[in-house]
């Protein structure tokens, strides 16, 4: 059993004003260290089996359709071990 | 009887709130979330909204404000404490009440005339309430799942700390359809659905929520 | 990187410009040089293209527009009118209030959530700027088939984003339409409404006074957003190498927009703006030239003093920037630490950008460089205006003569099959998986909200006084013919104001069309415009403002012409107010109105796939006596319902399934009777002892009124056809989850 | 300037609304690689200078404290090149 990972983030230029809310949370709270945040979704996918071309073929497809709206986000697909 | 209602940046039912407390024959004193003063009010309600946009996790950044230290301490020498929807999201977050409350199943925003049980009638803010009674409030939230590990439910169940449950059809994938719980000693209630929004029929669906206002005003003669 | 300074567009007259690239003729070009002496700056040549666009000048609507100030009836009740972000009217006791209604169509296709979202950002900052307090939204749609994939892309967005804006701005979601036509399959329609009230003492107008004021941009920091035209002229004109990636999405942040409002109206309680504007399309360029403008002076701007998200914008990215929730205002010096400190307070930031001067122009600069020096009424408010053609089109002339016919249903059978297709049909079926994801109790004090005819909202706990607002088109009225279409859409907007006991007080309209390059979208529009003005002449209501939305478009093939018209009223005391639904047994129901026999248009001809041919006639001097009859009998009425799409089949539903008591309906000629969709029709139900007093109402105001049945049981009768209530909620409430989800 | 990534995600034994919902939409789009699907955050940090071990201990700290509810989410902390 294989894990499928797909990171959705917005693309730099499109406002984030979840990421921004916590950046300013952060030095209300003491903490000094982020110059900037964003904030993006993570899809954490269990296949059965193997991961085959074809299949990583599949979650490309799904990432870019279903997963991430390609008009906003951006995405990555990653296979753990 | 003064009792306070905290405004986060972001809450929007803290006026409504205000009117169903004067309403029920209290004074609504506002508490601003960057002030700990709590100027002398007996008792705090924490209102519905959208806190912060409540973009991390609803509740989450509220939990710190200033006026929160102030109501945690006191909460802790069983001073009164409402949370209503977004006010229960703040509780949990700051660990006032267990649990947490999680997207709707149905992962929509849902506004809806609620049935609900009053299944305890002794914390501080059902006080008024026939045990078992039947009410419907508004109910309107997009992350109003009341989620915790079994123990945490086990325990809140087995101390007969689930004060509200939701009746009918399940709204939003509560775990055993909890809409309100309270702490172990009974000051501490959080409600999803909205009493201060059913305080006249004018405006709302019914009169059943002005009893959790009057409630707390009969306690706090009692004392 | 080199800056186009006016000194520098003085010394190279011949520089090649942008212009067509940016929208604008050869001619208005031409305009410009003559206006400025010189060629613009690159600076300059954004702000006129975006000002001068279809969208910020009105220039093919402006012609015809001018009818609702031509024709306006007297009003005592306007306080401001036209022009203004808003229009302002009287309800009384000092109060006023303030509505419009802003169409954000071609961003809600592209991105359904956002775009949506950030429309209900917009029209609610431009109730805000005239002062008031936004205390409700609406929010007219149209889509495409509702079983058509890319409807399934855009509604749930566009409902989501309406929802996650307006409620987690506190403002509860009153009512508004969702339609379904093929020719919005790839041209939804998202109209968004906001109401707002004030004193009248609070009224703010969009002016720039008094020399040495400061100009004061507040509000989110600018980003890139929404200046896809400008960036074609910053990489053209200037710096092709720079990676100039401009989101073509507007985010909206309601949070920051909530706050916004609560800091605006803690600055307007303080009494610290001389003036003040919201930043919407065309962003700083409109603000600032809009102030000037309308304003005694000029205006000085140091543009590098605006708080960038991006710094790597260009001063002409800066000016055009779309970004969503700022608001520029003018404050006295001896006021601006004040001001300051609230936004401090809301954690809004605050800048000032410029001040008020003596002269006569908007000068902007840029670390020290003049790139801007122009007359701002050139920019605001002298943009071209254009007489378009038009000509009736041909498909009018084409129209069917009397070759039409639809199926009715006679015998209990039919009538029955007919009822439930009509309820579960998409224009028909229970909306509320819609409605329900809108926050409809926020601020305690909706009265009414959908499904009833209109939403009211209490404006003073104390009186008791409140408004309430319907907004209405019929779009294939309006096809078969615009100039009825209109004055039946305001007529059927009245209706729904007075049958809750509110009387109509004034008028602000979306007029959503395709290409007013072609001359018969043109002839639409103008028809449209003509029937609204006269409506509204006939019937007294001011018209107070509205938005054109033109270019709604897929292809060649236009919408179908769509004028949302939207009314206020007045009532003294709305726990007085009327509702819709069946509240008892054994009340008596009575129609008011004549029926005839004219299909067109109908809902039920749609279901067979019919348009028909004659649009119905109005008649607005019985109109206008209906509602006079629905305001004086309304002690009377325990419920009162108007029939509109549908006709009387769909009221008769609406009512009995709205608290499930029943009823039963004898009529006669039942074929058309419940089908028919003739305006100008009214269902009461009143207790019996009232009888009497109906008549006599119908005698006096010369109204046709017929007594059709009797509520109570558990389902509808209608002559002899038995639906249980049961089996009539299930055909309306479960098309939109099976559809939706 | 570093980059720091925390990523959170439910419990496994938390209900997750979202992650089922793209569990059921891939199989009616005609994905079928997935066995179950959760869906996470991901919060992608700018840090001004280098990563300290104090830096790192604050970002701990916020991440249990802000970008977590400990009661319902795990996180993990991730440091980019
Ligand atoms: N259909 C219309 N009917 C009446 N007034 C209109 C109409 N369309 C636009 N207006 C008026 O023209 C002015 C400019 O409109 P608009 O550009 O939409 O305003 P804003 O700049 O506030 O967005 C406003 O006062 C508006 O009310
Ligand atoms: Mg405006």
């Amino acid at each position: 059993m294989a894990k499928i990972i797909v990171e959705v983030a917005l693309k730099p230029e499109i406002l984030d004003p979840q990421g921004q809310a916590v950046a300013s949370a952060l030095p209300r709270l003491g903490f000094t260290f982020a110059t900037s945040v964003r904030q993006g979704k993570r899809f954490e996918i269990e296949v059965a089996g193997e991961v085959t071309p074809a299949m990583l073929a599949d979650i490309e497809q799904a990432a870019q359709t279903l997963l991430s709206n390609p008009v906003i986000e951006t995405y990555v697909v990653k296979v753990e071990a | 009887m003064k009792i306070g209602v905290v405004t986060f940046p972001g809450s929007l039912d803290d006026r409504d709130a205000a009117r169903a407390v004067e309403r029920a024959g209290g004074i609504a004193v506002p508490l601003w979330h960057g002030s700990d003063d709590l100027k002398e009010v007996q008792a705090v309600i924490l209102p519905g909204g959208f806190s912060y946009g409540d973009y991390l996790r609803c509740g989450a950044i509220s939990r710190f404000a200033p006026v929160m230290k102030s109501i945690i301490l006191a909460a802790e020498h069983g001073f009164p404490v409402l949370g209503i929807c977004n006010g229960f999201q703040v509780l949990t977050e700051a660990h006032m009440l267990p649990g947490a409350l999680t997207r709707n199943q149905g992962l929509h925003f849902l506004c809806t005339d609620q049935k609900l049980r009053i299944e305890n009638n002794e914390s501080m803010w059902t006080s008024g309430f026939e045990k078992n009674e039947e009410i419907v409030i508004p109910l309107k939230n997009g992350e109003g799942s009341f989620q915790c590990d079994d123990e945490t439910l086990a325990m809140l169940e087995g101390e007969g700390r689930v004060v509200v449950r939701y009746l009918g059809q399940d709204p939003n994938g509560s775990r055993n359809l909890i809409a309100g719980i309270s702490n172990a000693r009974g000051n501490v209630v959080g409600l999803m659905p909205h009493p201060e929004h059913a305080i006249e029929t004018l405006t709302g669906p019914s009169e059943d929520g002005l009893t959790f206002f009057t409630s707390i005003l009969h306690q706090m003669v009692g004392r | 990187m080199s800056l186009d300074t006016v000194a520098h567009a003085q010394a190279n007259p011949d520089s090649k410009q942008p212009y067509a690239e940016l929208g604008l003729k050869d001619d208005e070009y031409a305009h410009i040089k003559e206006i400025l002496g010189r060629r613009p700056t690159s600076s300059e040549l954004a702000m006129y293209s975006v000002m001068w666009s279809e969208h910020c000048s009105y220039k093919s609507s402006k012609v015809h527009l001018k009818q609702f100030g031509d024709k306006a009836p007297h009003s005592d009740a306007l306080l401001v009118g036209i022009g203004e972000n808003a229009g302002v009217v009287d309800i009384g006791q000092g109060y006023a209030v303030t509505f419009k209604i802003e169409s954000h169509n071609h961003p809600s296709f592209i991105e359904p959530y956002q775009g949506a979202a950030t429309g209900v950002g917009g029209i609610v900052r431009d109730i805000l700027t005239m002062g008031a307090r936004p205390i409700a939204v609406m929010d007219p749609l149209r889509f495409g088939p509702a079983d058509a994939p890319d409807t399934h892309r855009v509604l749930p967005g566009i409902v989501a984003g309406i929802g996650g804006y307006g409620n987690c701005l506190g403002l509860p979601n009153l009512g508004g339409e969702i339609v379904f036509d093929e020719t919005y399959a790839g041209n939804p329609l998202v109209n968004a409404l906001c109401v707002g009230v004030m004193r009248h003492e609070d009224i703010k107008l969009a002016k720039a006074h008094g020399t040495g004021n400061l100009v004061v941009l507040f509000g989110a920091k600018t980003g890139g957003d929404g200046i896809g035209g400008v960036s074609v002229l910053a990489s053209e004109t200037f710096n092709a190498a720079k990676p100039t990636k401009r989101p073509s999405v507007q985010v909206g942040d309601p949070f920051a927009e909530k706050v916004l409002i609560e800091c605006c109206l803690e600055i307007f309680a303080a009494d610290l703006v001389i003036g003040i504007q919201d930043l919407g399309g065309a962003g700083l360029s409109c603000a600032t030239s809009e102030l000037a403008s309308a304003g005694s002076g000029g205006m000085d701007i140091q543009l590098e003093k605006v708080p960038l998200r991006d710094p790597s914008l260009s001063p002409e990215e800066i000016l055009m920037s779309e970004s969503q929730e700022r608001m520029c205002a003018i404050v006295e010096p001896s006021k601006i630490k004040h001001f300051l400190g609230i936004c401090r307070k809301w954690d809004v930031t605050a800048t000032v950008i410029g001040e008020v001067t003596d002269g006569t122009r908007l000068n902007i600069t840029f670390n020290g460089d003049l790139i801007v020096d122009v007359p701002p009424r050139t920019v605001a408010h002298d943009g071209p205006v254009y007489n378009r053609p038009f000509a009736e089109p041909n498909y009018i002339k084409a129209l069917p003569g009397s070759s039409f016919s639809v199926p009715l249903p006679t015998t209990p059978a039919e009538i029955k099959a007919a009822i439930l297709k009509l309820m579960s049909s998409p224009n028909m079926a229970d909306k509320s998986w819609v409605t329900s994801q809108y926050d409809k109790y926020v601020q305690g004090n909706s009265v009414l909200a959908q499904p009833e005819d209109s939403g009211m909202i209490r404006i003073d706990e104390q009186t008791n006084l409140g408004v309430a607002i319907s907004t209405d088109a019929n779009a294939r009225w309006s096809y078969l013919n615009p100039y009825e279409g209109a004055k039946l859409a305001l007529a059927e907007s009245c209706r729904n104001i007075a049958v809750t006991g509110a009387k109509p007080l004034a008028v602000s309209n979306c007029l959503n069309f395709g290409s007013p390059e072609d001359p018969d979208v043109m002839w639409q529009f103008a028809e449209t415009v003509r029937g609204l003005a006269d409506a509204c002449l006939e019937l007294g209501l001011p018209v107070t403002g509205g938005n054109v939305s033109f270019y709604n478009q897929t292809g060649t093939v236009a919408i179908l012409p769509t004028p949302v018209i939207a009314v206020l009223g007045v009532i003294q005391d709305v726990r007085e107010r009327t509702p819709m639904g069946i509240s008892r047994d054994g009340l008596e129901l009575f129609l008011f109105g004549a029926t005839d026999q004219n299909f067109s248009g109908s809902e039920w001809a749609y279901l067979h796939g019919e348009l028909g041919n004659v649009a119905p006639l109005s008649d607005l001097a019985m109109e206008a006596r209906l509602i006079e009859l629905l305001l004086e009998g309304q002690p009377l009425f325990e419920s009162a319902h108007d029939l509109s799409n549908g006709g009387l089949a769909a009221s008769l539903s609406e009512m009995v399934l709205r608290h499930g008591i029943g009823a039963n309906v004898q009529l006669e000629s039942i074929a058309s009777a419940l089908l028919v969709e003739t305006p100008g029709r009214v269902l009461v139900a009143v207790d019996p002892s009232a009888t009497e007093a109906i008549s006599g109402l119908a005698a006096k105001f010369n109204i046709p009124v017929t007594k059709i049945g009797v509520t109570g049981g558990a389902e509808l009768n209608i002559n002899g056809a038995a639906i249980s209530i049961t089996e009539l909620r299930a055909a309306f409430t479960e098309t939109f989850p099976k559809l939706f989800g």
